[in-house]
């Protein structure tokens, strides 16, 4: 068999996750891309559950359970421990869920951005607060249904741009990367491994009950979400010069909301609206990209 | 090394013969000179250590948590609001067994804004399971830090080694820096058993439900517990190496003393020279000095306050709708003793309030006019 | 490692909550509702329902085909709807 | 024990005054302890600072409230405020001034002395014009006027504590004491 | 109306009632659904209230502040790392006497992560000011959130409605809704005499010397122990209205009990069948539920206890190094009392392991067989 | 006499600021503008002492002293009081210093632009900790000495870009300021005042002690940090749009750096690389302005 | 005091089931308690719920060990688990299954009924058909079966506690109701 | 509003920190080192000096020109270097 991606497996089965559970593939890939000389931090989210009660765990890596507000500075911590050890050449990743990223976690991770601390730091972005049963995030998108967020008063802030303000932190490498994906993720992890500094990884992980879709579909909602520009896939280099990792034509945005109960309630016009907020963000993404071409073209040319 | 420095140095001294590996810490009135001197220390190559410079309090412990998890000897320092913004992370220490050690200034808390001491803030931090040292003067500061590393990492607790907000920080006095090479000897570098290691893989305060939770608080009670024999170990063997002993207690003209004032920090040491005015008139009054608050020293106390004709405690604290802790805690231990004898609480310093001679006299005197404890608590000197 | 760990008392832990051992202990085949049926005359060992499986639960024979872990597979059908050739079906567990 | 009280204002070195003596004092192997009166003063603002000297451990962690002596740095202060609050009889009241101690006649009771550290400071350009830093200058005169500590010990002190132009402190110290004198005793 | 809801339902019904103004709060397993109901409530519009999803419970804190100072009847409800995140502003509400009502389901401090009961969160919140009820059935949190409102804003100090995570929480019970304009009549509109108004100027918080700071410290401690009273009558007063009254502590076969079993919310609750046996066996053993932990009603618990045979506390909290905190406090209160009992400390209950009646029963036994308390606190079911 | 600001003064004088203070030039302007139907929260900053002790204050409008992590979301808090009670018509105004807002402050802050409730933030900007004696915040611009990092230690790590992070948020709008250019400044004011949602405005505020500078040229400075481009004036609207308040001809940097101790160690050539940077930030921010002018057109002729 | 333990899986409505009853029987003026095994459990892993009635206020709140009777909305689970643990002798067995009460021999000494719950849900499309929720139809039997409560005051409770198809759960209640009988008492 | 509060006891204290008074009492002529003196010949009444004095301590008398209060200038001196007419000196305080 060819694979296209490592075979090594650092994670294994038995973990709790739900059904179809995007943030374990995540984990999945990226322990394949990070292999075992890795350290990492989980603040509260639903890897806090899925890797195991105590005294078990799936990872397969060192893991230090950490407050919900902590993980980039914990993982700041741990380098510096490790540095002052003498212990190089492991990965110290955070790993944290968009709740633990965009709101309650955000704090800290600016903090460490700003000091270019030496992580990788990895939110797996299922756009709510899944662990305690589906409340609204800043990650959570315009329109979309959660327990404080109930169909008459659905969320109306726009989803938190965390891609564009960790790359005003002028941080050195910021990527978006989804379970659908898993060779670009990986790809991705490990141009992340290979730079010093403070990494950023924001991967669109399905999750099933948060979402009120199919398990079976995790993947394939994964992949309309890039497909109809909800979730584009990029990098922002030195927190200046975008690249478009792809560049699909665009599918009909219907086609990423109809399977999700989260969305059931839009009428078509809010359908419409939302659609021109994708559109707009990625037309300026898409410029961006553009004006960044040169910055590309002149670092090919000094490999 | 004889030299006269600031309780905020000793801290910083004390850190830096320990050979703190990581230092995370963020400014705050009064301990600023505990940072700034640590932050000079690793500019001038006299401190080999990481410096985090943190954008919070909450961050400079959860970055000490994540330095020490890692193996890596961490210290760091705070006061007041600082201390407090940090109360869910130092649960977090504790649960996770990390030997972190932390100077704490004791600043009275806001509102209203503040920087003059008070216990509040260390106190109120009393139930988040930190062993607590309160020392008395700047020597005692700088050696605090290097016993407290030494106990630390034997039972895997956190330690606060806490002193008064400039009546300690800011003054300058008499110290003997002890060599580097005696400190190495007493304090070896510390090999963490359970620190995050990719050769031994493991997770660390993953979910645990009420089938074994209980048994893992026991046992961070049974090693507290420890903690108190190895303060006293610990103490001795330090006055064996550098000449100075310390204990759970510091106790003066005790011994047949029929009036006990309990007290501690700055305080207590003011009340020496009362004792001694008060014993040359006669009076058999003692003190004791509580310097080990946390694990509170339940079985000295009941020992050495057993069958007195009367105890006061004087509280730099308060914990509203109760009384002053130490005061609280000493009536809690000796509870349930056969001789024990009444105990006035007094209220005192709040805010900075200077808590002169005269006005521990007062407390002693007023004390031993009564013949029973009214029952509440006692604020000397407020202005009514 | 993957066994399970059992304590009688407090002295048989770890000083701290870590891990002893790994979730394997967890069969999380019993969740199933439904079981996928992989059939080898249609797939072309493209590896892709190894690669979607969240719960690492298909494993290759010496042949290179597919095969399903039914003691951790949890039934969530994204290898079924995943593989290019409709060679895995989802069947109702009994 | 002697206890000793430093009047001055902010950025004038009152404190390192204070801190300057109790270095020079343990310097000789006795006892010190000295503070600042805590507080959030800015600049120019009236400051304090206090020096306990014993022979033996100092235990007391209160504020001076009667001190023995005083150094008064700044003389503008006085008439501002009540320098002499808590005073004990006979202490000495050190000014910076180019007044003759004479000219102090409400501090009877007291042994003023004065000196001029002023003019010290700007000959050997320590702090600005506008804002001379007087400490060291004050030190050199204080030792030779009371006699609470020697002047070897003082250089070395001052030595240590400049932060800048440690010679410059020491010269200005030395000057001052080689040029005080007590100048005035009033019972 | 009668209603079978759950104890987090409670909290939310409660906050309506009361006509909260403002709410302020972040989700923490178990006290989502207190948030989720008040977002349904507000979105129905049967709750006309400002709604702000902050993005963590110290925010929540910070938001209900602002809220309440700008004059605004306030809610919040959080749990365990949720609440010790809040602990800085906690100290600021009590400090800017602000009248916040939070409710506190409690559950144990991580690490290990859990979620199960366990008061160890809220007890090291003690020393914070904040005032506390610790509830014991459905209707009394629905019932003690109106109550709290009434004293919080009588005395300027924030309360806390605390509730055992799932014990309490998760159960669903009979619960008597009250009629809105009765509880109108009950709690009416609060006017803050002190809120932020541009038309009377005034700066709260300000940089306070060692001058004043000490008696406003004082002042708090006051109106602490005026709300001892306060609890009293406005309890009764809440019988009178609703036919339910509510005291400080709640007493049960006491009157002529030997042995008195001290404890608080869902183990008191468990012990009352314990109780009806044993009496029933004709030992002569009585019960005390601590309603009200802050203030401490220690004049209470004296009155209650002096002359007892034995006191058994059982704390389902630990403060490490100490004991539990309704023991330590039991004992604090009855000291200096002449006939004061023999007392015995157990823990019981930590992360959630459950408190059977048989357990509850063998604490009592154990002490019935006892002469004189060891001195140490018991674990009661400790795997050993 | 012409005057070119509002002559009301809601601020006294008597305060505790140093001789000097741009802290205090900038509150007063903010008063003038804002007018005493204003409520206003500070978290420690200087401005805790400045104001005064209890039982004086010197703003002359409500002010709750909060906790240094909160200013942000205490204002919301107020808002939402207010609006509870139906007082409508009065300015909310969070206050806070650099390292209130950069620092310990964003995750509020972060927080209350996500929701964007209807508040105006104001971060003056003195580039570190003051009130606790000139530590480094992440506002400390590179090369600068603070007690924490000292001269052989000087900053490492650029100032933070706290427009860019607001405007990646999503702000409706983001102005920076500065004590020398009062009029501008009130201007910015006033249309916060004028639009909902959340508004953040960043003010350079000199500060003698702690940029080892001359009182006397408090204001200067902040000219040249203008007119040296250091710290540009500018505004972005919706986030997206920037527009130049001023752009003056570039003086040379050191005119800027030279009367300020915490930069005199810096060498010819670490003053050139300064310049750099600051160059490369000035022509994005000239840049992006271009990219903007379509959108400022089209809103004046709506007008 | 009657104690009552629900045994089903994640997802299958066996904490609401335990609720209905309680609301069911709070209806009817006496006090209830409910509560599930607290537990972060995903779909489809066992769960398990209690419910406990009195006629006087119900103080006692730990877990039930040894419940009076059981409800089983997934026979499958009996066999993985002990589902009889600590149960009452003589206590009721409810089950939802098509089976008959007399195929389950393992429950000597209890007395078991059968009801085939999953039909009816399935009749009034309650949940999906891979997923059927059978809690309100289990609940009309139960009425039936064991007079715990009766069936108006279950009308209502379903009423009450069905976020959707609120009469499509009533008819299943009514419809098990009227077809369930206690058919086996084993003892 | 502007005097000095002197309480005695605890009871003559509102409930919390809150001001009663304005930091007008607090005269910060005492801090001065330096004192600015207006020339009143060069002065074009501007107002530049009052706009950028940060302790509000240039008042306007009746004909327009600036005053120093001096009960509150500090002597920072921005007022002398900001002068488009160098109108102003800083003289050394006494
Ligand atoms: C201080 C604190 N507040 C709240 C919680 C409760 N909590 C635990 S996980 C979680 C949600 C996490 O959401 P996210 O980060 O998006 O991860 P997910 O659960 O969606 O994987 C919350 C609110 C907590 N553990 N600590
Ligand atoms: C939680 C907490 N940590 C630290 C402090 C101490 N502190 C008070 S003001 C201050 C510096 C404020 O800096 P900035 O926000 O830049 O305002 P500035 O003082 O420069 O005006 C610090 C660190 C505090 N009050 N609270
Ligand atoms: S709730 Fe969502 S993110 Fe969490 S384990 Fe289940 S599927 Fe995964
Ligand atoms: S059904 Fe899901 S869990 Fe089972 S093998 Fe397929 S992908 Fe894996
Ligand atoms: S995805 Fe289908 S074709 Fe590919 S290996 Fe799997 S079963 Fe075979
Ligand atoms: S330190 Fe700086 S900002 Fe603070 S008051 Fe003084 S001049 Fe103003
Ligand atoms: S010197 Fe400074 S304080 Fe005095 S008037 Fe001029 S600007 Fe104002
Ligand atoms: S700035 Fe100069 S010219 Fe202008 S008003 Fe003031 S003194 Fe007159
Ligand atoms: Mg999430
Ligand atoms: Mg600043």
């Amino acid at each position: 068999m060819k694979y296209t991606i490592p075979a090594q497996e650092v994670m294994c089965s038995g973990h709790k996750a739900c059904q179809g559970c995007g943030a374990a593939l995540a984990m999945r890939y990226a322990l394949k891309a990070l292999g075992p000389r890795t350290i990492m931090t989980f603040p509260a989210c639903c890897w806090s559950v899925i890797d195991g009660p105590f005294p078990y765990s799936a990872v397969g890596v060192p893991l230090f359970h950490t407050a919900f507000e902590t993980a980039a500075v914990v993982a700041s911590g741990i380098r510096a421990g490790l540095d002052a050890r003498g212990e190089k050449d492991v990965n110290v990743v955070a790993w944290a869920g968009d709740g633990g990223t965009f709101d309650i976690g955000i704090q800290a991770l600016s903090g460490t951005t700003e000091r270019n601390d030496n992580i990788i730091y990895v939110c797996y972005d299922n756009e709510a607060y899944m662990n305690t049963g589906v409340q609204r995030s800043s990650a959570t998108p315009w329109g979309a249904v959660t327990t404080t967020t109930p169909p008459r008063h659905f969320k109306k802030e726009r989803k938190k741009d965390m891609m564009a303000i960790l790359a005003a932190h002028s941080i050195p490498y910021t990527a978006s990367a989804s379970v659908a994906y898993p060779e670009d993720f990986i790809k991705k992890l490990n141009y992340a491994k290979s730079i010093e500094g403070t990494k950023f990884l924001h991967i669109l992980a399905t999750c099933p009950p948060g979402w009120r879709s199919a398990p079976e579909i995790a993947v394939q909602l994964a992949k309309l979400a890039v497909q109809t520009h909800a979730f584009p896939l990029y990098e922002i280099h030195e927190g200046r010069y975008f690249k478009m990792s792809m560049n699909p034509a665009k599918k009909p945005l219907t086609d990423y909301l109809k399977p999700q109960g989260r969305f059931r309630h839009l009428t078509e016009e809010q359908v419409a609206d939302m659609d021109r907020m994708i559109d707009e963000r990625y037309s300026y993404l898409l410029e961006q990209a553009e004006r960044s071409k040169p910055y590309f073209d002149a670092k090919k040319e000094t490999k | 090394m004889q030299k006269v420095i600031m309780g905020n140095h000793a801290l910083s001294w004390g850190a830096l013969l320990s050979r703190a590996e990581v230092i995370a810490a963020y400014p705050i009135t009064p301990q600023t000179e505990v940072v700034e001197l640590l932050s000079n220390m690793c500019a001038d190559g006299d401190l080999d250590a990481q410096f985090i410079k943190v954008e919070s309090e909450h961050s400079a412990m959860a970055a000490s948590m994540g330095a020490s998890a890692a193996g890596a000897r961490t210290f760091t320092a705070t006061s007041a609001q600082g201390l407090a913004l940090m109360h869910e992370v130092l649960h977090w220490a504790t649960g996770a067994r990390l030997p972190i050690v932390m100077g704490n200034i004791n600043r009275a808390m806001a509102p209203p804004w503040t920087i003059w001491t008070e216990q509040t803030d260390s106190i109120s931090e009393r139930d988040t399971g930190w062993l607590q040292i309160y020392t008395s003067s700047i020597q005692e500061i700088l050696d605090s830090v290097i016993q407290a590393y030494k106990v630390a990492e034997q039972v895997y607790l956190p330690v606060m080694v806490v002193l008064d907000s400039f009546v300690l920080s800011h003054t300058n006095e008499n110290c003997d820096i002890p060599d580097q090479s005696k400190v190495d000897a007493y304090l070896p570098k510390f090999e963490n058993a359970y620190k995050l290691d990719v050769n031994k893989p493991a997770a660390y305060g993953g979910l645990t439900g009420p089938d074994w939770y209980y048994e893992l608080r026991y046992k961070i009670q049974k090693d507290t517990e420890r903690s108190l024999d190895l303060f006293v170990e610990t103490g001795k063997e330090f006055g064996e190496m550098f000449g100075r002993e310390y204990g759970l207690v510091e106790t003066y003209k005790l011994d047949d003393a029929d009036t006990v004032l309990v007290s501690s920090a700055s305080i207590a040491s003011t009340a020496r020279p009362v004792i001694d005015a008060m014993r040359e008139e006669g009076h058999k009054v003692g003190l004791i000095r509580v310097r080990v608050f946390r694990p509170f020293p339940s079985d000295l106390m009941r020992k050495l306050l057993e069958g007195r004709k009367k105890v006061l405690v004087v509280d730099r604290n308060i914990s509203f709708g109760m009384s002053g802790a130490f005061y609280e805690e000493t009536k809690a231990a000796l509870y349930n003793v056969k001789n024990s004898p009444p105990m006035w609480g007094y209220i005192a310093g709040l805010g900075g309030r200077d808590v002169p001679t005269n006005v521990v006299r007062d407390m002693i005197e007023q004390t031993m006019k009564e013949d029973h404890p009214s029952g509440d608590i006692i604020w000397i000197g407020v202005k009514k | 490692m993957s066994d399970e760990i059992k304590w009688k008392k407090e002295s048989d832990m770890p000083l701290m909550a870590m891990s002893m051992g790994r979730m394997t202990v967890n069969k999380t085949g019993s969740w199933r509702n439904l079981r996928p049926v992989i059939e080898k005359e249609k797939c072309i060992k493209c590896g892709i329902c190894w690669k979607f499986c969240p719960d690492v639960s298909i494993r290759l024979d010496e042949e290179d085909y597919p095969v399903v872990d039914l003691e951790f597979c949890k039934g969530c059908g994204i290898c079924a709807v995943e593989c290019p050739k409709d060679a895995i079906t989802m069947i109702k567990e009994e | 024990m002697l206890e000793i009280r430093f009047h001055g204002r902010g950025g004038q070195g009152t404190v390192v005054a204070s801190k300057a003596l109790a270095f020079a004092v343990a310097r000789e192997g006795r006892f010190v302890q000295t503070f600042p009166e805590y507080g959030v003063e800015r600049r120019g603002a009236p400051v304090v600072a206090f020096t306990r000297i014993d022979d033996v451990p100092i235990y007391i962690r209160s504020k001076i409230y009667e001190p023995d002596h005083l150094v008064v740095l700044e003389p503008t202060l006085i008439g501002a405020i009540d320098v002499t609050e808590g005073l004990k009889p006979g202490g000495w009241i050190i000014i910076n001034s180019d007044k003759k101690a004479a000219e102090f006649g409400q501090f009877a009771g007291f042994k003023v002395a004065t000196f001029d550290a002023t003019s010290v400071a700007l000959k050997y350009r320590l702090g600005s014009s506008a804002a001379p830093i007087v400490n060291t200058a004050i030190l050199g005169a204080l030792s030779k006027i009371t006699g609470f500590v020697g002047i070897d010990a003082v250089r070395e002190a001052v030595r240590e504590i400049a932060p800048v132009k440690k010679d410059e402190n020491v010269k200005a110290a030395e000057e001052a004491y080689e040029k005080a004198e007590a100048e005035q005793e009033q019972s």
